[in-house]
Protein backbone atom coordinates (compact mmCIF):
# COMPACT_ATOMS: atom_id res chain seq x y z
CA UNK A 1 0.00 0.00 0.00
CA UNK A 2 1.05 3.25 -0.94
CA UNK A 3 1.02 6.41 1.20
CA UNK A 4 -0.41 9.12 -0.90
CA UNK A 5 -1.14 12.92 0.09
CA UNK A 6 -2.49 15.46 -2.38
CA UNK A 7 -2.27 19.28 -1.31
CA UNK A 8 -3.93 22.06 -3.07
CA UNK A 9 -3.47 25.65 -1.55
CA UNK A 10 -2.93 29.14 -1.87
CA UNK A 11 -0.97 29.38 1.30
CA UNK A 12 2.97 29.14 0.80
CA UNK A 13 4.42 25.92 1.48
CA UNK A 14 7.58 25.02 3.74
CA UNK A 15 9.70 22.95 1.35
CA UNK A 16 12.19 21.83 3.82
CA UNK A 17 9.69 21.01 6.58
CA UNK A 18 7.66 18.55 3.93
CA UNK A 19 11.09 17.04 2.64
CA UNK A 20 12.10 16.23 6.54
CA UNK A 21 8.73 14.89 7.28
CA UNK A 22 8.03 12.95 4.06
CA UNK A 23 8.69 9.27 4.80
CA UNK A 24 10.29 10.06 7.94
CA UNK A 25 11.99 7.30 9.82
CA UNK A 26 10.68 4.38 7.60
CA UNK A 27 12.49 1.42 7.06
CA UNK A 28 11.04 -0.07 4.10
CA UNK A 29 12.46 3.46 2.24
CA UNK A 30 15.90 3.70 0.72
CA UNK A 31 14.94 6.37 -1.91
CA UNK A 32 13.42 9.71 -1.77
CA UNK A 33 13.23 11.85 -4.86
CA UNK A 34 11.85 15.53 -4.30
CA UNK A 35 10.83 17.71 -7.00
CA UNK A 36 10.40 21.51 -6.60
CA UNK A 37 9.05 24.01 -8.98
CA UNK A 38 10.09 27.54 -8.76
CA UNK A 39 8.71 30.66 -10.70
CA UNK A 40 11.49 31.70 -12.63
CA UNK A 41 12.27 34.98 -13.64
CA UNK A 42 12.22 36.32 -17.83
CA UNK A 43 15.34 35.96 -18.97
CA UNK A 44 15.10 39.91 -19.37
CA UNK A 45 13.65 40.21 -15.63
CA UNK A 46 10.03 41.13 -16.90
CA UNK A 47 7.93 38.75 -15.17
CA UNK A 48 6.20 40.41 -12.12
CA UNK A 49 3.43 38.24 -11.22
CA UNK A 50 2.44 34.37 -12.00
CA UNK A 51 -0.77 34.15 -11.41
CA UNK A 52 -2.15 30.28 -11.22
CA UNK A 53 -6.37 29.53 -11.68
CA UNK A 54 -7.45 25.82 -10.92
CA UNK A 55 -10.63 23.88 -10.98
CA UNK A 56 -11.60 23.13 -6.89
CA UNK A 57 -12.34 19.55 -7.00
CA UNK A 58 -11.18 18.34 -10.30
CA UNK A 59 -7.57 19.34 -9.38
CA UNK A 60 -7.46 16.83 -6.61
CA UNK A 61 -9.40 14.32 -8.45
CA UNK A 62 -6.55 14.46 -11.28
CA UNK A 63 -4.00 14.73 -9.10
CA UNK A 64 -4.89 11.60 -7.03
CA UNK A 65 -5.35 9.46 -10.14
CA UNK A 66 -2.00 10.53 -11.07
CA UNK A 67 -0.56 9.58 -7.91
CA UNK A 68 -2.67 6.02 -8.01
CA UNK A 69 -1.39 5.74 -11.47
CA UNK A 70 2.49 5.70 -10.20
CA UNK A 71 1.69 3.95 -7.05
CA UNK A 72 0.24 1.10 -9.78
CA UNK A 73 3.14 1.53 -11.94
CA UNK A 74 5.97 1.67 -9.53
CA UNK A 75 6.72 0.05 -6.12
CA UNK A 76 6.25 3.16 -4.16
CA UNK A 77 5.89 3.34 -0.23
CA UNK A 78 5.02 7.04 -0.11
CA UNK A 79 3.99 10.18 -2.54
CA UNK A 80 2.78 13.79 -1.72
CA UNK A 81 1.39 16.45 -4.23
CA UNK A 82 1.12 19.51 -3.13
CA UNK A 83 -0.13 22.38 -5.61
CA UNK A 84 -0.46 26.10 -5.29
CA UNK A 85 -2.67 28.72 -6.84
CA UNK A 86 -3.22 31.84 -6.53
CA UNK A 87 -0.62 34.70 -7.17
CA UNK A 88 3.29 34.01 -6.80
CA UNK A 89 6.42 36.40 -7.27
CA UNK A 90 9.70 35.16 -9.08
CA UNK A 91 11.78 32.68 -6.67
CA UNK A 92 8.75 31.30 -4.57
CA UNK A 93 7.96 27.51 -4.52
CA UNK A 94 4.93 26.61 -7.11
CA UNK A 95 4.75 23.08 -6.15
CA UNK A 96 6.47 19.71 -4.78
CA UNK A 97 6.12 16.17 -5.59
CA UNK A 98 7.86 13.38 -3.88
CA UNK A 99 8.04 10.13 -3.86
CA UNK A 100 9.82 6.82 -1.73
CA UNK A 101 10.30 3.73 -2.41
CA UNK A 102 12.33 1.02 -1.69
CA UNK A 103 15.09 1.58 -4.55
CA UNK A 104 16.33 4.60 -6.31
CA UNK A 105 15.08 3.46 -10.27
CA UNK A 106 11.54 3.48 -8.97
CA UNK A 107 11.56 6.46 -6.85
CA UNK A 108 13.26 8.70 -10.09
CA UNK A 109 11.10 6.94 -12.50
CA UNK A 110 8.11 7.72 -10.50
CA UNK A 111 8.79 11.43 -9.85
CA UNK A 112 9.68 11.72 -13.21
CA UNK A 113 6.24 10.05 -14.06
CA UNK A 114 4.67 12.78 -11.83
CA UNK A 115 5.41 15.95 -13.07
CA UNK A 116 4.92 14.76 -16.79
CA UNK A 117 1.20 14.08 -15.93
CA UNK A 118 0.61 16.71 -13.87
CA UNK A 119 1.72 19.22 -16.02
CA UNK A 120 -0.48 18.43 -18.98
CA UNK A 121 -3.66 16.52 -17.06
CA UNK A 122 -4.06 18.68 -13.70
CA UNK A 123 -6.39 21.42 -14.37
CA UNK A 124 -4.06 24.02 -13.59
CA UNK A 125 -3.41 27.32 -15.52
CA UNK A 126 -0.55 29.86 -15.56
CA UNK A 127 -1.05 33.65 -16.00
CA UNK A 128 2.14 35.91 -16.59
CA UNK A 129 2.17 39.62 -15.88
CA UNK A 130 5.04 41.54 -17.19
CA UNK A 131 6.09 44.91 -17.59
CA UNK A 132 4.39 45.24 -20.68
CA UNK A 133 1.48 43.45 -19.90
CA UNK A 134 -0.23 39.79 -19.22
CA UNK A 135 -1.17 36.31 -20.80
CA UNK A 136 -1.54 33.08 -19.98
CA UNK A 137 1.29 30.37 -20.24
CA UNK A 138 0.35 28.18 -23.68
CA UNK A 139 0.83 24.37 -23.49
CA UNK A 140 3.91 23.03 -24.98
CA UNK A 141 3.90 20.52 -27.85
CA UNK A 142 6.31 18.80 -26.13
CA UNK A 143 4.68 18.36 -22.42
CA UNK A 144 1.91 16.58 -24.22
CA UNK A 145 4.35 14.45 -26.41
CA UNK A 146 6.26 13.55 -22.84
CA UNK A 147 3.31 11.52 -21.74
CA UNK A 148 4.23 8.93 -24.41
CA UNK A 149 7.27 7.84 -22.85
CA UNK A 150 5.16 6.02 -19.87
CA UNK B 1 -31.73 19.32 -18.89
CA UNK B 2 -29.94 21.87 -16.54
CA UNK B 3 -26.28 21.94 -16.74
CA UNK B 4 -23.73 23.72 -15.07
CA UNK B 5 -21.09 25.13 -17.31
CA UNK B 6 -17.44 26.22 -16.29
CA UNK B 7 -14.81 28.34 -18.00
CA UNK B 8 -11.83 28.59 -16.79
CA UNK B 9 -8.16 30.66 -18.09
CA UNK B 10 -8.71 32.95 -21.28
CA UNK B 11 -11.68 31.03 -21.88
CA UNK B 12 -13.46 32.67 -18.88
CA UNK B 13 -12.16 36.14 -19.64
CA UNK B 14 -13.45 36.03 -23.20
CA UNK B 15 -16.55 34.73 -22.04
CA UNK B 16 -16.56 37.39 -19.42
CA UNK B 17 -17.94 34.55 -16.75
CA UNK B 18 -16.58 31.90 -14.63
CA UNK B 19 -20.01 29.99 -14.41
CA UNK B 20 -23.14 29.74 -15.73
CA UNK B 21 -26.39 27.18 -15.82
CA UNK B 22 -27.90 26.40 -18.86
CA UNK B 23 -31.18 24.66 -20.22
CA UNK B 24 -30.21 22.21 -23.33
CA UNK B 25 -31.00 19.41 -24.90
CA UNK B 26 -27.62 19.25 -26.65
CA UNK B 27 -26.12 15.26 -27.03
CA UNK B 28 -22.58 15.90 -26.92
CA UNK B 29 -20.37 18.16 -25.98
CA UNK B 30 -20.07 19.37 -29.85
CA UNK B 31 -23.78 19.75 -29.82
CA UNK B 32 -23.60 21.61 -26.71
CA UNK B 33 -20.32 23.89 -28.13
CA UNK B 34 -22.21 24.77 -30.70
CA UNK B 35 -25.25 25.95 -29.22
CA UNK B 36 -23.02 28.22 -27.09
CA UNK B 37 -21.50 29.67 -30.40
CA UNK B 38 -24.83 30.35 -32.10
CA UNK B 39 -25.72 32.49 -28.69
CA UNK B 40 -23.46 35.98 -28.84
CA UNK B 41 -20.13 36.96 -30.42
CA UNK B 42 -17.90 35.80 -27.07
CA UNK B 43 -18.91 32.18 -27.18
CA UNK B 44 -18.18 32.33 -30.85
CA UNK B 45 -14.85 33.97 -30.55
CA UNK B 46 -14.14 31.70 -27.32
CA UNK B 47 -14.62 28.48 -28.98
CA UNK B 48 -13.49 29.77 -32.57
CA UNK B 49 -10.53 27.36 -32.04
CA UNK B 50 -11.50 23.86 -30.66
CA UNK B 51 -8.01 22.69 -30.66
CA UNK B 52 -7.40 25.11 -28.30
CA UNK B 53 -9.86 23.67 -26.57
CA UNK B 54 -10.16 20.97 -23.63
CA UNK B 55 -13.41 19.54 -21.99
CA UNK B 56 -14.23 17.94 -18.34
CA UNK B 57 -17.24 16.34 -17.99
CA UNK B 58 -17.78 15.85 -14.27
CA UNK B 59 -14.61 16.61 -13.38
CA UNK B 60 -13.00 14.17 -15.71
CA UNK B 61 -10.81 15.24 -19.20
CA UNK B 62 -13.49 13.97 -21.99
CA UNK B 63 -13.18 13.97 -25.53
CA UNK B 64 -15.56 16.74 -27.78
CA UNK B 65 -17.93 13.98 -29.09
CA UNK B 66 -18.80 12.74 -25.38
CA UNK B 67 -22.23 12.27 -24.68
CA UNK B 68 -23.86 14.76 -22.39
CA UNK B 69 -25.98 12.15 -20.97
CA UNK B 70 -26.68 12.21 -17.44
CA UNK B 71 -23.83 15.17 -17.20
CA UNK B 72 -24.14 17.64 -14.54
CA UNK B 73 -21.47 19.91 -14.75
CA UNK B 74 -19.06 20.95 -17.84
CA UNK B 75 -15.93 22.47 -18.05
CA UNK B 76 -14.32 24.17 -20.94
CA UNK B 77 -10.67 25.55 -20.19
CA UNK B 78 -7.30 25.43 -22.62
CA UNK B 79 -4.70 23.09 -22.75
CA UNK B 80 -2.93 22.99 -19.07
CA UNK B 81 -0.19 24.55 -17.21
CA UNK B 82 0.66 22.97 -14.38
CA UNK B 83 3.83 21.57 -12.36
CA UNK C 1 28.87 29.01 -13.35
CA UNK C 2 27.24 26.75 -11.29
CA UNK C 3 27.33 26.16 -7.25
CA UNK C 4 29.24 23.60 -6.51
CA UNK C 5 28.60 22.01 -2.65
CA UNK C 6 30.38 19.05 -1.67
CA UNK C 7 30.03 17.46 1.81
CA UNK C 8 31.55 14.24 3.28
CA UNK C 9 30.85 13.79 6.90
CA UNK C 10 30.45 11.36 9.71
CA UNK C 11 27.69 13.46 11.67
CA UNK C 12 23.81 13.11 10.33
CA UNK C 13 22.33 16.26 8.18
CA UNK C 14 19.08 17.61 8.05
CA UNK C 15 17.60 16.61 4.90
CA UNK C 16 14.76 19.30 5.72
CA UNK C 17 17.25 22.12 6.28
CA UNK C 18 19.11 21.40 3.33
CA UNK C 19 16.56 21.51 0.78
CA UNK C 20 14.98 24.84 2.55
CA UNK C 21 18.68 26.31 1.80
CA UNK C 22 19.40 24.39 -1.04
CA UNK C 23 18.86 27.65 -4.54
CA UNK C 24 16.65 29.46 -1.80
CA UNK C 25 15.24 32.49 -3.53
CA UNK C 26 17.24 32.07 -7.06
CA UNK C 27 14.98 33.58 -9.82
CA UNK C 28 17.08 32.30 -12.13
CA UNK C 29 16.02 28.65 -11.08
CA UNK C 30 12.61 26.82 -12.01
CA UNK C 31 13.05 23.42 -10.81
CA UNK C 32 14.96 21.77 -8.20
CA UNK C 33 15.48 17.98 -7.55
CA UNK C 34 17.02 15.95 -4.51
CA UNK C 35 17.48 12.60 -4.11
CA UNK C 36 18.12 10.99 -0.38
CA UNK C 37 18.91 7.74 0.19
CA UNK C 38 18.47 5.85 3.20
CA UNK C 39 19.47 3.00 5.27
CA UNK C 40 17.09 0.51 4.24
CA UNK C 41 15.95 -2.91 6.07
CA UNK C 42 16.38 -6.27 4.98
CA UNK C 43 13.29 -7.99 4.27
CA UNK C 44 13.43 -10.38 7.04
CA UNK C 45 14.22 -7.02 9.09
CA UNK C 46 17.61 -8.44 9.57
CA UNK C 47 19.65 -5.29 9.44
CA UNK C 48 21.57 -3.94 12.79
CA UNK C 49 23.86 -1.42 11.08
CA UNK C 50 25.16 -0.30 8.08
CA UNK C 51 29.00 0.99 8.30
CA UNK C 52 30.06 3.42 5.31
CA UNK C 53 33.84 3.30 5.10
CA UNK C 54 35.23 5.78 2.70
CA UNK C 55 38.47 7.23 1.13
CA UNK C 56 39.21 11.02 2.67
CA UNK C 57 40.88 13.19 0.04
CA UNK C 58 39.78 10.94 -3.07
CA UNK C 59 36.07 11.34 -2.28
CA UNK C 60 35.97 14.76 -2.42
CA UNK C 61 37.83 14.76 -5.44
CA UNK C 62 35.54 12.32 -6.75
CA UNK C 63 32.48 13.85 -5.95
CA UNK C 64 33.37 17.23 -7.04
CA UNK C 65 34.28 15.93 -10.58
CA UNK C 66 31.33 14.05 -10.82
CA UNK C 67 29.13 17.45 -9.77
CA UNK C 68 31.82 19.49 -12.22
CA UNK C 69 31.02 16.35 -15.17
CA UNK C 70 26.80 17.18 -14.25
CA UNK C 71 27.18 20.94 -14.64
CA UNK C 72 28.89 20.37 -18.08
CA UNK C 73 26.01 18.53 -19.47
CA UNK C 74 23.35 20.26 -18.65
CA UNK C 75 22.56 23.90 -17.54
CA UNK C 76 22.90 23.90 -13.41
CA UNK C 77 22.59 26.94 -11.11
CA UNK C 78 23.49 24.42 -8.20
CA UNK C 79 24.53 21.22 -7.62
CA UNK C 80 24.98 20.13 -3.61
CA UNK C 81 26.28 16.16 -2.97
CA UNK C 82 26.57 15.34 0.65
CA UNK C 83 27.45 11.69 1.91
CA UNK C 84 28.07 10.69 5.09
CA UNK C 85 30.48 7.84 7.27
CA UNK C 86 30.70 6.01 9.76
CA UNK C 87 27.57 3.40 11.36
CA UNK C 88 23.60 3.78 10.35
CA UNK C 89 21.29 2.31 11.64
CA UNK C 90 17.82 1.80 9.71
CA UNK C 91 15.90 4.63 8.98
CA UNK C 92 18.95 6.95 8.89
CA UNK C 93 19.54 9.68 5.78
CA UNK C 94 23.21 7.72 4.59
CA UNK C 95 23.52 10.89 1.67
CA UNK C 96 21.47 13.46 -0.83
CA UNK C 97 22.25 15.10 -3.97
CA UNK C 98 20.19 18.03 -5.08
CA UNK C 99 20.52 20.08 -8.27
CA UNK C 100 18.69 23.07 -9.19
CA UNK C 101 18.22 24.57 -13.15
CA UNK C 102 15.91 26.67 -15.12
CA UNK C 103 14.38 23.65 -16.33
CA UNK C 104 13.03 20.64 -15.11
CA UNK C 105 14.33 17.86 -17.12
CA UNK C 106 18.01 19.40 -16.55
CA UNK C 107 17.50 18.86 -13.43
CA UNK C 108 16.30 15.37 -13.12
CA UNK C 109 18.65 14.09 -15.70
CA UNK C 110 21.50 15.63 -13.55
CA UNK C 111 20.53 14.59 -10.37
CA UNK C 112 19.89 10.72 -11.89
CA UNK C 113 23.66 11.35 -13.96
CA UNK C 114 25.00 12.21 -9.96
CA UNK C 115 23.42 8.76 -8.32
CA UNK C 116 24.97 6.99 -11.40
CA UNK C 117 28.59 8.28 -10.81
CA UNK C 118 28.53 8.34 -7.37
CA UNK C 119 27.17 4.62 -7.06
CA UNK C 120 30.49 3.69 -8.59
CA UNK C 121 32.81 5.74 -9.63
CA UNK C 122 33.39 7.61 -5.58
CA UNK C 123 35.05 5.52 -2.87
CA UNK C 124 32.41 4.44 -0.45
CA UNK C 125 32.33 0.85 0.71
CA UNK C 126 28.92 -0.22 2.84
CA UNK C 127 29.54 -3.26 5.54
CA UNK C 128 26.00 -4.54 6.43
CA UNK C 129 25.59 -6.24 10.04
CA UNK C 130 22.36 -8.57 10.49
CA UNK C 131 21.66 -10.88 13.05
CA UNK C 132 23.99 -13.85 11.45
CA UNK C 133 27.26 -11.70 11.53
CA UNK C 134 28.90 -8.92 8.75
CA UNK C 135 29.34 -8.43 4.91
CA UNK C 136 30.50 -5.94 2.26
CA UNK C 137 27.74 -5.15 0.24
CA UNK C 138 28.61 -6.16 -3.53
CA UNK C 139 28.44 -3.89 -6.46
CA UNK C 140 26.28 -4.38 -8.68
CA UNK C 141 26.78 -5.42 -12.74
CA UNK C 142 23.88 -3.17 -12.95
CA UNK C 143 25.50 -0.14 -11.30
CA UNK C 144 28.67 -0.08 -14.05
CA UNK C 145 26.00 -0.65 -16.91
CA UNK C 146 24.35 1.90 -15.69
CA UNK C 147 27.15 4.43 -16.94
CA UNK C 148 26.23 3.22 -20.20
CA UNK C 149 23.55 5.60 -20.19
CA UNK C 150 25.01 8.91 -20.00
CA UNK D 1 60.68 4.91 -4.71
CA UNK D 2 58.39 4.99 -1.62
CA UNK D 3 55.02 4.46 -1.93
CA UNK D 4 52.43 4.91 0.33
CA UNK D 5 49.73 1.95 -0.23
CA UNK D 6 45.81 2.10 1.20
CA UNK D 7 43.84 -0.64 1.52
CA UNK D 8 40.04 0.13 1.75
CA UNK D 9 37.22 -2.27 3.01
CA UNK D 10 37.88 -6.15 2.93
CA UNK D 11 40.93 -5.42 1.33
CA UNK D 12 42.01 -3.62 4.59
CA UNK D 13 41.07 -6.49 6.35
CA UNK D 14 42.32 -9.37 4.63
CA UNK D 15 45.64 -8.16 4.39
CA UNK D 16 44.97 -6.62 8.38
CA UNK D 17 46.16 -3.00 7.90
CA UNK D 18 44.93 0.17 6.17
CA UNK D 19 48.01 1.73 4.90
CA UNK D 20 52.02 0.72 5.03
CA UNK D 21 54.91 2.30 3.18
CA UNK D 22 56.97 0.06 0.55
CA UNK D 23 59.90 0.45 -1.10
CA UNK D 24 59.63 -0.93 -4.76
CA UNK D 25 60.72 -0.34 -8.49
CA UNK D 26 57.20 -1.73 -9.77
CA UNK D 27 56.83 0.24 -13.22
CA UNK D 28 53.18 -0.56 -13.44
CA UNK D 29 50.59 -1.15 -10.40
CA UNK D 30 50.45 -5.06 -12.13
CA UNK D 31 54.02 -5.04 -11.02
CA UNK D 32 53.24 -3.66 -7.77
CA UNK D 33 50.42 -6.12 -6.90
CA UNK D 34 53.11 -8.89 -7.80
CA UNK D 35 55.22 -8.20 -5.52
CA UNK D 36 52.91 -7.56 -2.90
CA UNK D 37 51.70 -11.09 -3.51
CA UNK D 38 54.81 -12.41 -3.73
CA UNK D 39 54.96 -11.02 0.16
CA UNK D 40 52.64 -13.49 2.27
CA UNK D 41 49.38 -15.31 1.98
CA UNK D 42 47.61 -12.40 3.20
CA UNK D 43 48.48 -10.48 0.17
CA UNK D 44 47.94 -13.33 -2.17
CA UNK D 45 44.96 -14.05 -0.81
CA UNK D 46 43.70 -10.27 -0.83
CA UNK D 47 45.07 -10.22 -4.58
CA UNK D 48 43.90 -13.44 -5.56
CA UNK D 49 40.97 -11.93 -8.05
CA UNK D 50 42.25 -8.92 -9.74
CA UNK D 51 38.17 -8.63 -11.39
CA UNK D 52 36.95 -7.97 -7.91
CA UNK D 53 39.89 -5.03 -7.38
CA UNK D 54 40.17 -1.52 -8.04
CA UNK D 55 43.07 1.27 -8.38
CA UNK D 56 43.43 4.26 -7.43
CA UNK D 57 46.73 6.71 -8.23
CA UNK D 58 47.41 9.56 -6.17
CA UNK D 59 43.85 9.45 -5.29
CA UNK D 60 43.04 9.16 -9.47
CA UNK D 61 41.53 5.34 -10.41
CA UNK D 62 43.64 3.63 -13.02
CA UNK D 63 44.15 0.81 -14.54
CA UNK D 64 46.28 -2.21 -13.11
CA UNK D 65 48.86 -1.41 -16.14
CA UNK D 66 48.92 2.25 -15.18
CA UNK D 67 52.89 3.53 -14.75
CA UNK D 68 54.27 4.05 -11.46
CA UNK D 69 56.02 7.03 -12.47
CA UNK D 70 55.60 9.66 -10.59
CA UNK D 71 52.98 8.42 -8.21
CA UNK D 72 53.17 8.66 -4.22
CA UNK D 73 50.23 7.35 -3.22
CA UNK D 74 48.57 3.60 -4.52
CA UNK D 75 45.25 2.84 -3.37
CA UNK D 76 43.50 -0.80 -3.44
CA UNK D 77 39.57 -1.05 -2.88
CA UNK D 78 36.69 -3.13 -4.16
CA UNK D 79 34.27 -1.90 -6.29
CA UNK D 80 32.44 1.17 -4.96
CA UNK D 81 29.32 0.92 -3.30
CA UNK D 82 28.10 4.54 -2.32
CA UNK D 83 24.76 6.38 -3.07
Amino acid sequence: MTAITIRVQQEPFDFGAECAQFAKGRQDTGAVVTFCGIVRDHEDAALEMMEIEHYPGMTERALDKIARDAATRWSLTEVLILHRYGPLTPGERIMMVATASAHRAEAFAAADFLMDYLKSRAPFWKKETTRTGSDWVAAKDSDEAALSRW
Amino acid sequence: MKLDILYFAWLRERIGLPRETVETDAPTVAALVEELRAREERYALAFSDLAAVRVAIDQELRDFDASLEGAREIAFFPPMTGG
